[in-house]
């Protein structure tokens, strides 16, 4: 009884993070496709830079706090530095 | 007089019992976490304050009507149930309960008539939870909005950083095993649909806690959702030693090149890609990756303006609200106040270190095998816990190098991990449940 | 031919009745007090409209499925739901559902399968009664959307004010005797229950007295919520005069000491000292005041406010809507057209004028006992009807001395009197209930 | 390895049939409509995704939990609920289903429990359309946002345009007889309730459309409100050749006097008297046009702003999210791909044609009868379709003469048109409706 | 059975079509007539202009797109014509 | 039956307004017992004064009604008046 449900935990781990690397690394695969597809047969004329200004990915854990300013602050130390350099 | 008698006996005073009263203590600590802290009140403090609530004594809010009749009720009440369900009126609430959900259809019909002529009611609490999780509707709600707050700009950027939110999502897997161990040497007694649940928590994503327990392990969700949320508001002290003791301080100073413009087309593209995968190979996620990418789409289309800030506003936020007051109502302190709640927090802040060693571990890894430079730091973020989790990473990156701003760049592995903790609730939903 | 005679027949001018059109008639009045009048439109104008919604003859949008086939059902469909419930059909609608409520529930379930075969559902506004105010669910949101909007400075500056809301409480328990009163001589029949839902006019709150009348007086429940908005809303007629009767021009006068500062926690410890005492002693008033001073925390405490603005606008305005549809789903003619209606009426007034008699005569009585000056014109603010009551004391009190501003004085008894009459309804519910 | 066809089985690769594949290209197909060529999408995209979600081969998210049972459990429990409803378990899910639907009610109950406990559960949007459209409420809360948004001004200055709302129904009472012929030569096999629902597709009102048919053919619902969407954005094609067609160069160039100023109050009173004489003359209509009046009178009476802003903005966003979600489950693979279909979206776009058609050539018989010259264009208004339809006619108009502004002209028959379908919408529920 | 059906749209086409002609004159005969009482006997102060500044009823479809750019268009348009004139 | 009930009546009356004056006279106790910790021991450096410039509570009845003019206009006034003497 006791080997019985650490038999049934490994199998768990076995399966279950066997399907979560399989699964991501297939969405890299059509995503990289995907996004090759777009912008070679469906470029945009006007870009956005997602490195400097975007705005970051807010609150998903329902946790919603400003980053603007973080991300302005950021933003212009960067500047600053690829000036100084 | 009797009056009086029944006035003294209705009050809490009278009736409080001990677990009641600590849980009460608890619930005001998680009040003063969510306050005074900033411990993730918009859903701590909901919590804190549904558990003080389901403590109430006597006022039974965080029970269904027939467990009101069965602790309140006079003897001829509970003699009346037993006999409807075929066991001794003595034999204690629980098995009353237990007989009651084993009992036929036409008996329980019976049972509820009695109990609502008896004059008993659910409580407040037990309808917020029957209503918002044991449907299942607020977590898919809560992550639909989540869905519309999400930016997959820098992970559409670097798609490679999925493979961190993969490895962190270690962290769930191996608490499974811890769970399971605890229970082989009989410290603890769960079942395999709990350690699952339990180490879901792992996942350090909210809502996917939530879904995850109320299908596999209602009786643990109290205990699972409080952990879930305490230790993702703990990431900043959780994290940082993890860490700095797995990596050198010159691959902390690693610089990142800079991410690449993403379109706005691939953006809009890629939720719908994600879902036809969900839907080819993993249907058991669907629910919460499909309405992650019902948000996402929402966003991102700009077309449906008005019904995407509807999500991100009032409806998560009234969304938030019941969640909280329902989880609230799993604190009733005979369902919490158990060993297997000190055993859910024990395993769930090691879930917490070792997904964030995984992903550590992996960025590490990836730098082996890939010319491009990976700064290690950036792998803890594949936990999730939006956006704390990225911004610890910047702030670790910035103490070895001032020069070195991580932030978008482990935003990428951030959302990864939103995925990633989905994919196993799907898989664990899938093999676990029923 | 025959398709003419059903649409004919199926026509609201075929099938109206006569108290039905006086509904309409009164639906319509509600309607003018509420735009023209100002009387508390967010509420009277959705009540009024559910009041003419719910008297469209034929419509039988206030009716339950069951209802409405009575109702409506031809001869066949009648004697087969009566022969499962072991009457005659020929015993009348108000005997069948009573036969209804009494039978065994597979009986009633025979019953719903057979109307539900028949093509008949449960009307729209019926439907939005049993979700919004069956469940008790309506009053108690509301209730924490008003907790939301309250500040309790004024209270926490000078809490001897809290006597004066206390008082005022008087009302609602003069009426009870006043209803027990009519029944003792026959002019009335109420139960103790009907008695003490009504007495609850006297606490001059929507939300609360909507509350109670569910649970107590179901069948009261729109006369009641009749009188209580509309009383609420003739506060500037009917206080006036009896606070000029019981004070002297010198005691209008009075001018008071400004309030000291109070501080921001001050203002977050109290809603949870407030709900400690309410678990402590009174659990039957967890509910609503326990949402209430949720409600006030989400305010206070600052880290929430996403959710606190969400509570206070579009969370409390959609609850409003769907109350006071609701509410007027219980103006349906053959229930709302009863001599219990005046005597509820007549009664919910007297209830307001001892109120805000108790409220002044208590300020005058602290006055003797205290050297601290009180302005008795603040007492009759205690009955609550936020904020309209403090706006009263403050006028009648410019009138004596128009260097004398007491709202913010008023203010403190005005939100006493919400918890005041909470308490209240609480004790009757823990008395009367079940 | 047991785990591992566990998995593989439980994928959606391994369960699809060709017709899921098919149902979530065309979900595709919708979303690309909304997105890129910004087809109604507030609707279509919801639709579109919740279509897609519906045919998650494996997932069941459109089916009850009966359906779930039925489709994936094994061979002991179907023969465990067969044996409840007494014909055999080989009997296939469709005659499974049937037989339910006509048990006894305890027999339900037994399946239901049987069922339950095997772990099944009602999908996500099986869950959506139960409590949003299957009772009703969904539609009529749209309906109330349509309401606040609407301003009845052009029509109560220029009220003989009515008649061109009324006329260009005709086009919804064509189409029914287009049903039934198509069913009496055998092509179709329609109900004459089936007929009705198609028809109102013709009166290129979504909500109208949704709640007819959720009431008279839920099985058509996915069609018919893909349909009446899908034409509502086609309005500006379908139209103009028609309205070409119809008319000479000299009618299109009409110019039409200026409407006079309309009083504040004439549009309060407005929706009061549109209220009454349904509540007078066809109560079948009045949960829609109940609503839609008491939307309007919140919006124009200028008391209740807060509740005004309420409805057109979180409120109508919210439903219109689960809206969508909840038709989308009617997507469904084994439901929509079936002949009737394709029959559906043909009598579709007839409906409209005769509808546009009705409604100009309704103007060119008003302009015979009346000296205040009408121009015709504005006929093809009266289908609704607000507010695409008027700017249609207001093209169509310029083309013909550059100083002819017939915008607000049109805006008239425009709300007729709502109007109106609703009001045949309450024919055809209480003539056919069971 | 065949003709049953068409009979049963035919009376649905004549009873339908019949109540919602019927219905929408007594309402244009009641709303003329309440109109002309309001205008007579409760008039207002200030009127506002419908043809012009008026926004157009907004999207009862729930496809809620901004006309007042539209309308703003127009108006100018019809100011200057009448100008011109 | 007749005096049954009144008997009822006055027993809620007495009981009920005893729980109410009793419970609110406790809460008045705890209040200041709170506010007088708070101040001495757990002091915050910036208070705000309630008489004049706090906001009332608003609309508990659920009829929100703008008391900010009347406040604002209150306030001034008690300035002006303290000005002058
Ligand atoms: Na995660
Ligand atoms: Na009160
Ligand atoms: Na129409």
């Amino acid at each position: 009884m006791q080997f019985e449900i650490i038999y049934q935990g490994l199998e768990l781990l076995v399966y279950g993070m066997g399907t979560v690397v399989l699964f991501l690394a297939l969405l890299i695969l059509t995503t990289m496709l995907m996004s090759r597809v777009i912008q070679r047969y469906f470029p945009e004329p006007q870009v956005e830079i997602v490195a400097a200004p975007a705005a970051p990915a807010q609150a998903p854990s329902a946790a919603v706090i400003d980053d603007e300013q973080l991300v302005a602050v950021i933003t212009a130390a960067i500047h600053q530095h690829r000036k100084g350099q | 007089m009797e009056n009086l008698m029944t006035l003294w006996g209705s009050s809490g005073l009278a009736q409080m019992e001990v677990g009641q009263g600590i849980m009460i203590l608890i619930g005001l600590l998680l009040l003063f976490l969510a306050i005074r802290k900033g411990f993730e009140p918009l859903l701590l403090l909901p919590i804190g304050f549904g558990g003080i609530l389901a403590n109430i004594p006597g006022a039974g809010l965080a029970y269904s009507a027939l467990e009101n009749a069965l602790h309140q009720g006079d003897a001829v009440l509970l003699a009346e149930i037993a006999s409807y369900l075929g066991v001794s009126a003595g034999s204690g609430i629980e098995s009353l309960m237990k007989a009651f959900y084993s009992a036929a259809p036409t008996a329980q019909l019976a049972v509820e008539s009695v109990v609502s002529a008896a004059g008993y009611s659910d409580g407040m609490l037990h309808s917020f939870y029957t209503v918002a999780i044991a449907s299942g509707v607020a977590p898919l709600v809560i992550f639909m909005g989540v869905g519309a707050m999400t930016d997959f700009g820098p992970l559409l950027a670097n798609p490679k950083t999925l493979f961190l939110g993969a490895a962190a999502q270690f962290g769930i897997f191996a608490t499974v095993i811890g769970a399971v161990g605890l229970t082989a040497i009989g410290w603890m007694d769960f079942s395999i649909a709990d350690a699952a649940a339990i180490g879901i928590i792992g996942g350090a994503d909210g809502p996917t806690a939530i879904y995850v327990s109320s299908v596999l392990a209602p009786d643990l969700l109290g205990a699972i959702a409080v952990a879930a949320y305490s230790y993702m508001a703990l990431v900043p002290l959780i994290q940082p030693p993890i860490m700095r003791a797995l990596t050198t301080k010159r691959e902390r100073a690693i610089e990142m090149t800079q991410l690449r413009a993403v379109s706005k087309r691939e953006k809009v593209v890629f939720p719908l890609l994600l879902l036809i995968l969900v839907a080819l190979l993993l249907p058991a996620a669907a629910p919460l990756l499909g309405m992650f990418c019902f948000g996402n789409l929402m966003k991102e289309c700009g077309v449906v303006e008005r019904l995407s800030d509807t999500v991100q506003n009032s409806l998560i936020n009234i969304t938030t609200i019941f969640l909280g007051l329902s989880v609230g109502s799993k604190l009733v302190a005979d369902k919490f106040l158990d060993s297997s709640t000190l055993g859910i927090l024990g395993l769930g802040i090691v879930a917490f270190a070792i997904g964030t060693a995984s992903g550590v571990l992996m960025a590490k890894l990836m730098n082996l095998l890939s010319r491009v430079p990976l700064n290690p730091l950036i792998g803890s973020a594949g936990v999730s816990a939006v956006p704390m989790a990225a911004r610890v990473s910047n702030k670790v990156g910035l103490e070895a190098n001032p020069h070195n701003f991580l932030l978008m760049h482990a935003m990428g592995p951030n959302v990864a991990g939103v995925i990633g903790s989905a994919v196993a609730a799907g898989v664990m939903i899938s093999l676990v449940g029923s």
